[in-house]
């Protein structure tokens, strides 16, 4: 690692912090069966982790994603729900990571 | 170049200015008020094209210019006293940072009892802080250190802040002859700032980032590293200047009459000019006397005050400032550089003038004479025998190694 | 080198008076330090300045004690100061008063009174701007300046008709010791 | 949905950071850069936000960023906002200052009141948890009567902080500034509104973000955007909107809540929930009613001035069914006229419609003060925007229908 001169950062660098591991709980699943693309779980995220282009299309990067539960507290159609945590992740979200769509999202 | 009856403060705002700073934050504080004041004046009339920001503290005048500078500007600021200490924590801020801050200190006592004559604990006091601080003898000095100030703090090889430090009314309230170099002559010695990093939303870098233990450390190191490297390049700058400007320019350390000197006044700010002065006197009467001005207080020039100092036998730091509880910052500063060294000059150590109690040819004289006749730690010059000092029952109050 | 010092009241405009011989000095091509004795004075308070010229750069920052000549620009303070402390025996102080003092007692240096407020009030109407007269009647008294220094210091520091005015005061008061100043002195 | 022809700024405040989950603050700040994009520089003082944000090398920053000490962060927007002057970018880059409670309100308060009085062109926010959250959960000046912090522990001589919160925004005004408001992370779309107005206004400018601090408050993570619902549904914490000192808005309550529901989930009020503390409890609720009274916050019908619209009460009963069994309420035949008078702003219900249709929205969580993601508005036919939108035709059977609209 560099030390730059006067402790200068580049941004968007706290990417690099894989904050899911905080998660002890529970997580956060999108049921995608009434999601009205509302984005009010996106809106609501602390860790703005929560991505989607449409009905049910939505998704938590559980990557980053610390559990809170405030997207499954504030869908008004109930399509998210907390699930208790395990610890080793579904195929499914392995594939978000990977997703070029989701990543150039949270990248802009 | 242009010769020019001025103030003090005058020959510091016309440097400033001539240095083309972009934003400017000053509180009131005496006795630094004339620099501020000549500068609003100039800004009001157009003849400074600069961003006046009248703050509400000193505390704000170094946090302005601290995200002035950030933002990739040429900043100045000054303060005194009291207003030196609010910035400390700003100070130690904007180094951390590696802001290329100059700032003048028009050095005052500091409170209680308050006084605003000269001393020079206020900057002494800011020591610790990664500021680089210079020491002007007299008003051209004063003058001159402000260019080189902006050529050493955004020197990318060092990118600190650098303080100027004159006395409190002895210069900044005195008017005399400087010399006041032409704007072009200026532009080739100081070119436009280049920051190294700064705040733009086209590459938008995150600044003042909070540390742990794993890494802060390093930072102190590369700061310290840094000051020590900065005594060449402080050098270098000085030499440059003398090609452009045509004067000398001493800014770590002048010699006067040391070659063969058996004794040797060391001082800071305009009481060498009244050591030099003594020291005509002295060898006049065949005593080999010399003075040893520090410019450079921050970084400590230690190798360069060793080789100076090294073949004296007596040394005789006389300073406006202490460390109460122990003694002379740099009396004591001094005698760590020659430790364990093979040459060993007696080191004295004197504090006078404080809160304005003016040092006279009498002061030096007694400091010369006590250190002669046996080295001395640290002692108090001038202190008036006819008060009666509550509690002390010997008010000679001194103590000797 | 020569040492001069000035007493006043804070506001009397001594540190003017200092600027001003400082100038002039320096438009001889000498060498000048003016500085005042600050303090945190009101409009007032007993203050000095001082001035130091020479033909070599002055080094010398201390207050002065022995000046050789000194410039009172308020004759009420003669009586709670010795204006003559320090002065040598040749030295001479120069009094701002329209009559002839005997409050000072003076060993062997010479008093020169002059009416520098008179001439203010009368050229400039201001009573209280009594320091280019006092240059004017240090110029006669003393010789350490020349007249056309003092003048181009005057209308470099104050140019306009108030600085004309403050010539014609200092004219004044120059040719009022060299005409009849001589009376005063003991 | 917002527009997918602007660039998408929902992470200028990027995930990663090391804030407490369900933290409001980092909520905050993401709406903030949201609203705000990138041509903006912002300043920080020390708090949480800085610490949580900012772990060298690890910026969650996106938007050039200064943290600098506590007590200076509107001191140092002013270098900022003085440098762009300097260099003519004023007009195009906006400073905004950032601080919390303690940070804005009291050690950095002189430097505010500076940075304010001098007239920079900054928007300084202070993202308000009510406590000296990084430290410890310690009293700041603008902790709520009766909260139990660290530094004023709820015991037995003792119900909390003894004092009621400093009223920073009407301090701003007194600055006389141009724009000051408050809002909270709950309404997400009036953080949006009011984040934008106040950039378009040029002077300084304060915005105060009621930011829950799930840590501090001692409430369930989850229950982060209910309790900052809550808080202004009771009248405790008014949404507010002052331009060059007149009020020109404040968020109606729809149905007054009482304080207990909103102290009730959170650990620093549980003391007043034990014998005694109703006297407490009841005068938060002073509290709150004083702020319903002087902002004028209960909708007429709500503060029984006028007799409920017996239409908009069914419609409100409906909303609360399950979406599979509307009730069928009275129906009325509005014109397009008359469906505009129901815009949903200034205690108006808010009526939308859709193919014929008209539905009561006044009551749902997607509608703010007769906005739905900030594009579409109450009072109109939206038909037309509902092709383009991601819902289906089933959308609106969740509100209730309280008419048809006319031809």
């Amino acid at each position: 690692m560099k030390l730059t001169i006067g402790g200068v950062s580049q941004p968007g660098t706290s990417r690099e912090n894989r904050t899911g591991s905080w998660r002890v709980n529970s997580r956060p699943s999108h049921l995608h069966k009434t999601c009205t693309a509302c984005d009010l779980c996106a809106l609501s995220c602390p860790e703005g982790c929560i991505y989607g282009k449409g009905r049910n299309t939505y998704y938590s990067d559980l990557t980053y994603c610390k559990g809170c539960g405030n997207c499954a507290d504030v869908c008004p159609v109930d399509d998210i729900v907390m699930v208790p945590e395990e610890k080793s992740l579904p195929q499914e979200w392995m594939v978000f990571s990977d997703n070029q769509e989701y990543k150039s999202m949270a990248t802009s | 170049m242009t010769k020019k009856l001025l103030e003090g403060s005058q020959g510091i705002a016309e440097a400033v200015a001539l240095c083309r700073p972009q934003v400017i934050a000053a509180y009131p504080i005496t006795p630094q008020t004339h620099i501020p004041q000549e500068l609003a004046d100039m800004v009001a009339n157009g003849k400074l094209k600069a961003e006046w920001v009248n703050v509400e503290s000193e505390h704000s005048a170094a946090s302005v210019v601290l995200g002035a500078s950030a933002t990739g500007v040429r900043v100045f600021t000054a303060s005194s006293s009291q207003g030196i200490l609010l910035m400390n924590e700003v100070l130690f801020n904007i180094a951390g940072m590696r802001l290329p801050v100059v700032l003048v200190c028009v050095n005052r006592a500091i409170s209680a009892p308050l006084n605003i004559w000269n001393d020079q604990q206020d900057s002494i006091s800011q020591r610790d802080t990664g500021v680089i601080q210079l020491y002007a003898e007299d008003n051209q000095e004063a003058a001159d250190l402000v260019y080189q100030a902006y050529r050493i703090a955004e020197d990318h090889r060092v990118q600190l802040p650098v303080m100027v430090c004159l006395d409190g009314y002895v210069l900044s309230h005195a008017w005399e002859t400087v010399d006041i170099p032409s704007q072009a002559q200026v532009d080739s010695f100081l070119p436009p700032f280049k920051p190294l990093y700064k705040l733009d939303p086209e590459n938008p870098l995150s600044f003042g980032m909070y540390m742990e233990p794993d890494k802060y450390l390093e930072t102190r190191y590369m700061i310290q590293h840094t000051m020590e490297q900065s005594i060449g390049i402080i050098q270098d700058v000085a030499h440059d200047f003398e090609k452009i400007f045509g004067r000398p320019a001493t800014a770590i350390i002048e010699e006067y009459q040391t070659h063969d000197a058996t004794t040797i006044l060391v001082g800071m700010g305009s009481m060498v000019s009244l050591f030099k002065e003594e020291v005509d006197q002295l060898r006049s009467q065949g005593q080999k006397v010399g003075v040893l001005k520090l410019v450079c207080y921050r970084p400590f020039p230690k190798e360069e005050l060793y080789q100076s100092l090294k073949r004296a036998k007596h040394v005789v730091v006389i300073e406006k400032a202490t460390s109460l509880g122990f003694g002379g910052p740099v009396a004591s500063e001094l005698r760590s550089v020659f430790y364990g060294c093979p040459h060993q000059p007696a080191i004295s150590g004197f504090i006078a003038g404080l809160g304005g109690r003016d040092i006279t040819a009498e002061t030096v004289k007694t400091a010369l004479n006590k250190a002669h006749r046996h080295p001395v730690d640290t002692e108090y010059l001038d202190l008036r025998t006819d008060l009666e000092l509550e509690g002390i029952s010997n008010p000679a109050g001194q103590h000797k190694k | 080198m020569k040492e001069i010092r000035v007493h006043a009241r804070a506001g009397q405009g001594a540190i003017t008076t200092a600027m001003l011989l400082a100038t002039a000095a320096f438009e001889e091509g000498k060498y000048a330090l003016a500085f005042p004795n600050f303090g945190a004075e009101r409009l007032g308070a007993p203050m000095n300045a001082f001035i130091r010229m020479d033909s070599q750069p002055i080094r010398k920052r201390s207050q002065v004690r022995n000046p050789d000549y000194v410039i009172v620009q308020d004759p009420t303070l003669v009586k709670d100061f010795d204006v003559t402390e320090g002065v040598p025996d040749n030295g001479i102080v120069i009094i701002n008063t329209p009559t002839v003092t005997s409050q000072i007692k003076p060993r062997t240096q010479k008093i020169v009174t002059v009416p520098a407020s008179l001439i203010a009030e009368d050229v400039m109407g201001r009573a209280d701007r009594a320091n280019t007269a006092l240059l004017g009647a240090f110029a006669a008294a003393t010789g350490e300046i020349k007249m056309e220094s003092l003048i181009a210091a005057i209308r470099q520091r104050f140019p306009g008709p108030m600085g004309e005015k403050n010539v014609i005061a200092l004219q004044r008061a120059y040719e009022f010791i060299k005409n009849d100043g001589e009376k005063d002195a003991k | 949905m917002v527009s997918k022809t602007t660039e998408d700024l929902s992470h200028l405040f990027a995930s990663g950071h090391s804030a407490c989950a369900g933290c409001g603050q980092s909520l905050s700040v993401r709406l903030v850069l949201r609203a705000a994009g990138r041509n903006i520089i912002t300043t920080n003082s020390t708090g949480c936000l800085e610490v949580f944000s900012s772990n060298y090398p690890r910026s969650a920053w996106q938007v050039p960023w200064i943290h600098s000490l506590f007590e200076n962060a509107a001191s140092v927007a002013a270098g900022v906002e003085a440098a762009l002057r300097a260099t003519g970018r004023i007009d195009q880059i906006r400073v905004i200052g950032q601080g919390g409670d303690g940070g804005t309100g009291d050690i950095g308060f002189g430097a505010l009141s500076g940075m304010w009085e001098r007239g920079h062109d900054i928007l300084f926010i202070c993202y308000d948890n009510e406590n000296y959250a990084n430290t410890g959960v310690q009293r700041s000046g603008l902790t709520p009567y009766g909260s139990s912090t660290t530094t004023s522990p709820a015991g037995k001589v003792s119900w909390g902080n003894p004092r009621p919160k400093k009223n920073l925004p009407e301090i701003a005004l007194a600055h006389g500034l141009p724009y000051v408001a408050t809002t909270s992370v709950g309404y997400p779309f009036d953080l949006d509104k009011k984040v934008k107005k106040a950039l378009s206004i040029r002077g300084p400018k304060y915005l105060q973000i009621f930011a829950n601090c799930p840590l501090g408050w001692r409430h369930d993570t989850a229950f982060t955007i209910s309790i900052s619902k809550l808080v202004v549904e009771t009248g405790l914490y008014p949404l507010l909107e002052w331009e060059n000192g007149q009020l020109i808005s404040a968020r109606k309550i729809g149905k007054k809540k009482s304080v207990d529901e909103y102290l009730r989930l959170q650990g620093r009020f549980s003391h007043l929930f034990g014998p005694g503390g109703d006297k407490e409890i009841a005068k938060i609720q002073a509290i709150a009613d004083a702020n319903i009274a002087k902002y004028g916050l209960m909708s007429k019908s709500a503060t029984g001035v006028e007799p409920p619209d017996e239409t908009v009460e069914a419609a409100r009963a409906s909303v609360t069914a399950p979406p599979s069994s509307p009730t069928k309420p009275a129906v009325r035949t509005f014109t397009l006229g008359e469906l505009a008078a129901y815009n949903g702003r200034n205690g108006q219900p808010a009526y939308v419609a859709y193919k014929g249709k008209v539905y009561d929205v006044t009551s749902s969580s997607l509608w703010e003060d007769g906005e739905h993601q900030l594009e579409h508005k109450a009072g109109r036919d939206l038909t037309e925007d509902m092709n383009n939108a991601p819902h289906s035709d089933d959308t609106l059977d969740r509100v209730a229908m309280v008419g048809v609209l006319k031809n």
